[in-house]
């Protein structure tokens, strides 16, 4: 049943990708939308019965076995998993529906369906691999398929720049996973996820030399398996892939880039929690990644004008959070909050998606404007998510992101407080950048031309109704599932999958949390959409300019993303071009070549010249050589008798 | 006869068949004369170290040696007489086909 | 005996001398043949007279009558014969004089004038009356079988080589090669109807 | 069980497969008789390779399928031949991309195309000669022959360089093995025997150990290539024929690494040891260097020719970790880039078919034209980057592990390589085949014929099969590589 559930996206593919000649579209789509509806309704009924058989892992099949290295084709089955795979299904179910009628008049639609297929094979099977490097297959598979899916376009060459950028920044995190691997196969001597969990606690106290340098070993795996995180999962430095591989299809951008591809380093981390329990220093490391994260997400999304980044960094943000959780040992937070915004980011994009498709692939939200009373579902749609994203009381961001703000003041860091402070100004942020959004969206005067205006419509029923489940998911989800992680009756269940402070629940947190820092996220919203409110609506033709012309400095330096991407550009991709570039010239063939090959040839070749010159073909110069040498060799012979 | 004797004489006949071959720029006639000088030269000490030595080897070698000088002479005047019908000319000067 | 030999010695040098040094190649051939007969006086008084017989009749009688026929065959211009003597003949000299030297201080060492145990001793022969050519002739038709028939199949190569290079082939005939009719082409020929 | 003397039918097949192509007619450009026995010269002789895996006997580290035949009246230096684990698949590679190549070569028109078959049929005897001789003499006398028929096929068909290519290839190798030759003769002469059975019992002092290692290095790094050896294989690469760039990278190369296995590691242990970090610099340098050089590559083939030697620098860092992982890494990588570098030369000949050029900033959005094409070739560049589940991440993968358990910073810079090679191999996927299309693209359109989709499929095929099966082939080679493990002294690092 598991094992169907992981493999029918795949079978999907295959289908889409083999039969696309001798079938029509819509059979297609329609094979594989019900495919992916199978599996998803088998990780249900397999979730659900997994209260009685509790755990199992399923062996495929061997896969490498090298003298102590052992592994297996295997999946695994549990609560962590189960639920994973689950959400998987079910949100990429949705996006197929959505997809059928988002790509309807694509020619290449069949093969977007299995490359989304083949994508929601890989992160299943990353969710459920039993070991780290099946794992790893599954990372760098979705890091694949998301390469294929942004290009997807590939006549525009900014989709192909993208890819390309998503597919390096993404295997620069995998450098450092690998290294993690190796390290941990090193450390442990397995790469088995249950047998790590088992020999963490006899592990906590080893040392490892590391590029010179002794390193406690736990926390150099934590750290290298937080490099791979960063690069999958956009974190500050390695996010430079996730605002520009929005120019794949909005679909893409739900499924991959909003539920779930991006929230791998965030399932890593959890189910890898033991090794950061037993390391500090990295749990401190990964709160300031994911907080300054957060907070650069969160400002530079105020200043962007396409309305698929900001909600890419917006995105950016959210994972922010989810590390933050980690780095606060609240694990169950972190899952809590993945598995909620899986449901309201996915609900937005394909709500930015129901927009550009109404307004004729147009993205930057300047020129849209008014469309709240043309498309009304898709409003309606929009601002559920955003309240569920802002955390407004009752939606599921709520639950799940207050909760995070409130464990990051309990977290046992030093700095906890500059770490809650900073979550809830990135609330402040957020709160701008959302209600910003909204009124350039839905509000206002509409600003496109007449063309366009006229060719707006409400999107077809088969990308509303995906749109309407998931916001009914973005309201109750937080709601009923709560009591599901936090409530004391369940840290049992968690327990045994990740780490779980049992000490906090429901009630600890209420106790321990003044009331005032713990309305402070819902007075940051009142503030932050009042200030949009007010600036956009009141003072826009009066305040807005002023900033603009006096702080220009400050504008331009939001809205180029505080200048990374530039600085990568001179720091590694020129060096790279240039270092590529001398060593091929200068080195390769000026130097290797022309000492080595061409120089000893040419040595030979000039010296065979001079030799050469001796024979000059005249009878009595051979015959003089003769003489000198007869009179050359018995002089040696009288020299020695 | 001591040894010395003939061998200065043979020497003398050999350095003589080097110097026709050395200072003779232009006919290459007296060249393979020249040759035959050395040959006989050869041709002496063999008779005198079988004279001296008391053995009979010395003078059969030297018929071998008056042998491979008549085929040497045959053939070298071959060559010499294709040559002269090809480029009307025997001097040496003008011989420089080996030229590297 | 040693008075014949430096007459004889000094006769052979002045002629080779003679030979190398004469502006007229008909000359130099000459006085080649001359060098050969008094080598052969010189063989004679070594006791060797088959050799010296052998040197008149192959040198006198064959090679250096056919370098006769070369050289008035070829009608050299004796003109051009003495250009740039004086230009090499110091710089030959000295290397001669030296060469010459050197071999003479290897004479006078004597290392290597040790007569062999294994030798075919002519002084026996003579003590058991063979003469000469007799005792050539046994030696060479036995122990020298092979190297004999060797220098038999040299003779008839040089022969046949020397044939093969001087032979004209087409001087007044009428030849017609089969190459040339093979490779010849269908629209080359003239038809004749 | 037939007893057949399977290695000597193997290396005398191709022979008379040569004598039948020969005699056939040489009058037309097809060539369709010559071409018809090579491709049952070569059918054959790969199905009959397939009688070695069938019969081979795992548990046995030893030579298996042993035969010798005297050449000199000599009881010391015989012609042996006889395959273990390390061997054997080799062999099978050889014979199968030698199959592979005349089914992709079948529809083309060449000049004089019946040598051409020649040559290749008689790499095939050599080469297989070459992996199954266990006596040094033979193995040397094979390893060289090889230059012949390759010479030949860069001389010959290459292109517009192609003679000083191929002077430089020869010449370059030649260089290499007189060394060897120079250490093979010293071995005969201290111990009396050249069998590599033998020569396993005996151990030699250090001195000399370091200088054999040395002469035993000069050859075999030249033909892996190493770096600072390695710039005959870019310009070898880039004149020669497309079948001829596919046997260079997938079976010449690897003569290198099959080489420092059975010599180098094997027979002088302890210089190995001792010269370790000297090979574990140069692999780095290999990986990173041509890396970054491969980057800034204009012709597609001078780009995979570089990504070769990085690649076969993780084959001299696994050969020289020393362990299971790392030699049985080597092994799988070794294959799997004589599969995969195979196919992407195949690729980019059949893109040379059809536009007659290589420069890569001649095409673009070559993918619309070419839709099957550019989705073999997108999965040969993943193989190539050592995407997991395709045969080059088992390879990288172990290599690098067993590299990191011995030093840690080597692994940290030649995983580098990693990312380099992920930015090389999709930026030349970007280039040719992603994008709109030009007008140079636009001009000839015409689809993979039925030979060059077997062959694809076939190699997309085995590159899947390595990446979820290897243990296919490390299970052969697990006992004979225990063996040198066991005789191999503890590292001092």
């Amino acid at each position: 049943m598991f094992f169907l559930s992981i493999f029918l996206p795949l079978l999907s593919f295959f289908i889409c990708v083999s039969l696309k000649d001798f079938f029509k579209s819509q059979q297609l789509s329609f094979i594989s939308c019900s495919l992916l509806f199978m599996a998803s309704v088998c990780s249900l009924l397999s979730l659900i019965g997994l209260k009685i058989e509790e755990e199992k892992v399923i062996i495929l099949g061997n896969w490498i076995s090298s003298g102590s290295l052992d592994l297996n084709w295997a999946i695994q089955l549990n609560l962590l998993t189960g639920s994973m795979v689950l959400m998987v299904n079910f949100v990429s179910t949705l996006i197929h529906i959505y997809s059928v009628g988002y790509m309807n008049k694509d020619p290449k639609n069949i093969l977007f369906m299995g490359y989304i297929g083949l994508f929601t094979f890989f992160m299943l099977f990353l969710v459920s691999s039993s070991n780290l490097v099946q794992l790893f297959l599954g990372w760098e598979g979705v890091g694949l398929t998301s390469y294929l899916l942004i290009g997807f376009w590939n006549y525009k060459d900014s989709a192909n720049k993208a890819a390309l950028k998503a597919f390096i920044a993404n295997r620069v995190g995998d450098f450092g996973l690998l290294l993690a691997l190796f390290s941990i196969f090193i450390i442990f001597g397995t790469l088995n996820i249950n047998e790590i969990m088992v020999l963490v606690n006899s592990h906590v106290d080893t040392y490892f030399e590391f590029l010179g340098a002794r390193i406690h070993a736990i926390t150099l795996i934590c750290i290298l398996l937080f490099v791979g995180c960063m690069g999958k999962s956009a974190q500050f430095g390695l996010h430079v892939w996730l605002p520009d591989a929005m120019e794949g299809p909005t679909p893409v951008s739900a499924l991959i880039h909003a539920a779930t591809m991006v929230t791998a380093g965030v399932f890593l981390l959890i189910i890898m929690s033991p090794l950061l329990e037993a390391s500090s220093f990295s749990r401190d490391f990964i709160l300031i990644i994911g907080s300054i994260t957060c907070l650069f997400a969160s400002s530079v999304a105020i200043f962007q004008n396409d309305i698929k980044r900001i909600i890419a960094y917006s995105t950016c943000s959210q994972l922010g959070y989810m590390f933050m959780a980690i780095g606060a040992s609240a694990y169950s937070a972190a899952y809590f909050h993945l598995l909620s915004h899986a449901f309201f980011k996915a609900l937005l994009f394909l709500g930015a998606g129901c927009v550009i498709h109404s307004m004729s692939d147009e993205q930057n939200i300047k020129k849209m404007g008014g469309l709240f009373n043309k498309i009304p579902l898709t409003y309606f749609t929009m601002l559920i998510g955003s309240f569920s994203l802002l955390g407004l009381p009752f939606f599921s961001g709520y639950y799940s992101k207050d909760i995070i703000i409130e464990l990051l003041y309990l977290s046992e860091s030093k700095f906890s407080f500059y770490f809650f402070l900073a979550s809830v100004l990135g609330v402040l942020f957020t709160s701008i950048y959302s209600v910003r959004l909204l009124i350039y969206v839905f509000h206002g005067k509409s600003n496109s031309d007449e063309k366009v205006i006229a060719h707006i419509h409400e999107s077809p029923m088969i990308m509303i109704i995906p749109l309407v489940i998931l916001s009914s998911f973005a309201v109750f989800f937080g709601m009923f599932s709560q009591s599901f992680f936090f409530g004391s009756d369940h840290l049992d269940n968690w327990s045994q999958l990740m780490h779980i402070n049992k000490k906090v629940d429901e009630f600890y947190i209420y106790e321990n949390v003044p009331t005032l820092f713990r309305k402070l996220p819902l007075i940051m919203i009142v503030i932050g959409s009042s200030m949009c409110f007010l600036l956009y609506f009141s003072f826009r033709k009066s305040v807005l300019p002023f900033f603009k012309v006096n702080f220009s400095w400050i504008f331009s330096f939001f809205k180029n993303k505080w200048y990374i991407d530039e600085l990568y550009e001179k720091l590694i991709l020129r060096p790279t071009i240039y270092l590529g570039k001398g060593f091929w010239k200068s080195i390769d063939k000026d130097l290797i070549d022309n000492l080595g090959p061409d120089g000893i040839s040419r040595v030979i070749q000039s010296f065979s010249l001079v030799v050469s010159r001796l024979q000059s073909g005249y009878l009595y110069h051979y015959v003089l050589s003769v003489v000198i040498g007869l009179t050359l060799l018995i002089s040696l012979y009288n020299y020695i008798f | 006869m001591e040894p010395i004797h003939y061998l200065v004489l043979s020497s003398i006949v050999f350095s003589i068949g080097f110097l026709g071959i050395f200072i003779n720029r232009k006919n290459i006639i007296t060249i393979l004369m020249s040759i035959e000088l050395m040959l006989l030269s050869a041709n002496i000490n063999f008779v005198g170290f079988s004279y001296t030595l008391d053995d009979l080897s010395g003078q059969i070698f030297s018929l071998f040696i008056l042998l491979v000088a008549a085929a040497e002479a045959a053939i070298g005047l071959a060559i010499l007489m294709i040559f002269f019908k090809k480029s009307g000319s025997i001097s040496i000067d003008k011989i420089s086909n080996l030229k590297g | 005996m040693l008075f014949f030999f430096f007459v004889f010695s000094f006769i052979v040098i002045i002629s080779s001398l003679s030979v190398v040094f004469s502006s007229n190649p008909v000359h130099s051939v000459l006085f080649l043949i001359f060098t050969f007969f008094n080598t052969a006086v010189i063989f004679l008084l070594f006791n060797a007279e088959f050799l010296a017989m052998t040197l008149i009749i192959v040198y006198v009688g064959a090679v250096a009558v056919l370098f006769l026929f070369v050289v008035m065959m070829l009608n050299i211009n004796d003109s051009l014969m003495k250009e740039g003597f004086l230009k090499y003949f110091p710089f030959g000299l000295l290397l001669i004089c030296i060469f010459f030297g050197e071999l003479y201080m290897i004479f006078e060492s004597n290392v290597f004038i040790t007569p062999s145990d294994i030798r075919i001793s002519i002084s026996e022969l003579v003590d058991g009356g063979m003469d000469n050519t007799k005792s050539i002739g046994l030696f060479l038709y036995t122990d020298y079988f092979i190297v004999f028939q060797i220098s038999g199949f040299l003779l008839l190569l040089a022969m046949i080589g020397a044939i093969v290079l001087a032979h004209n082939e087409k001087i007044n005939t009428r030849y017609n090669s089969p190459i040339d009719q093979k490779i010849l082409n269908k629209k080359d020929v003239i038809k004749l109807n | 069980m037939l007893n057949l003397p399977i290695l000597p039918i193997l290396i005398c097949l191709p022979l008379l497969g040569l004598l039948f192509i020969l005699l056939s007619p040489d009058n037309d450009d097809f060539a369709e008789q010559a071409k018809r026995s090579a491709l049952w010269t070569s059918v054959s002789n790969f199905l009959l390779s397939l009688y070695l895996p069938l019969n081979f006997d795992k548990s046995i580290p030893h030579f298996q399928f042993v035969n010798s035949f005297d050449w000199f009246n000599s009881e010391n230096l015989k012609f042996s031949l006889g395959i273990d684990g390390i061997s054997m698949p080799f062999i099978i590679l050889s014979t199968f991309l030698i199959l592979i190549c005349i089914i992709y070569l079948y529809p083309q028109k060449k000049k004089s195309m019946r040598m051409y078959l020649a040559s290749f049929i008689l790499l095939e005897s050599f080469l297989i000669g070459t992996f199954s001789a266990i006596d040094l003499f033979s193995f040397y006398i094979f390893f060289e022959s090889i230059l012949i028929p390759m010479y030949i096929i860069i001389g010959f068909w290459g292109g517009e360089r192609r003679i000083y290519s191929a002077y430089k290839f020869f010449l370059y190798t030649l260089l290499g093995s007189v060394l060897m030759l120079v250490a093979i003769i010293f071995l005969y002469q201290e111990f009396g025997t050249t069998s590599i059975p033998r020569l396993l019992d005996y151990s030699l002092p250090f001195y000399i150990q370091v200088w054999l290692w040395l002469a035993f290095f000069s050859s075999f790094a030249v033909k892996i290539p190493m770096w600072p050896f390695h710039t005959w294989l870019p310009d070898a690469h880039v004149e020669a024929p497309t079948e001829g760039s596919v046997i260079l990278a997938g079976i010449l190369l690897k003569l290198g690494g099959y080489g420092f296995i059975r010599f180098n590691l094997s027979i002088l242990p302890d210089a190995s040891i001792f010269f370790t970090p000297f090979i574990y610099f140069l692999s780095v340098i290999a990986i990173v260097y041509t890396s970054f050089i491969a980057l800034v590559q204009e012709d597609m083939k001078k780009l995979i020719a570089y990504s070769s030697v990085a690649h076969m620098g993780f084959v001299t860092l696994g050969i020289f970790s020393a362990n299971m992982q790392g030699l049985q890494g080597a092994i799988i990588q070794m294959i799997s880039h004589g599969i995969i570098s195979g196919a992407l030369f195949f690729s980019i000949g059949s893109i040379y078919n059809r536009y007659k050029t290589k420069e890569i900033d001649f095409f673009s959005g070559l993918g619309n034209k070419m839709p099957k094409f550019s989705v073999f070739f997108l999965i040969f560049s993943l193989g190539s980057i050592g995407f997991p589940g395709t045969s080059g991440f088992v390879g990288e993968y172990l290599t690098l592990m067993s590299v990191f358990s011995k030093n840690t910073l080597v692994a940290f810079l030649s995983a580098t390589g990693v990312i380099l090679a992920a930015a090389y191999m999709l930026l030349l996927y970007k280039k040719v085949f992603l994008g709109e299309v030009n007008t140079n693209t636009e001009k000839q359109s015409s689809r993979l014929n039925i030979q060059e989709n077997t062959t694809f499929a076939v190699l997309v095929l085995i590159i899947f099969i390595i990446g979820i099966k290897p243990n296919l082939i490390l299970d052969y080679t697990s006992t004979s590589l225990e063996r040198i493990i066991e005789l191999y002294p503890i590292s001092i690092f």
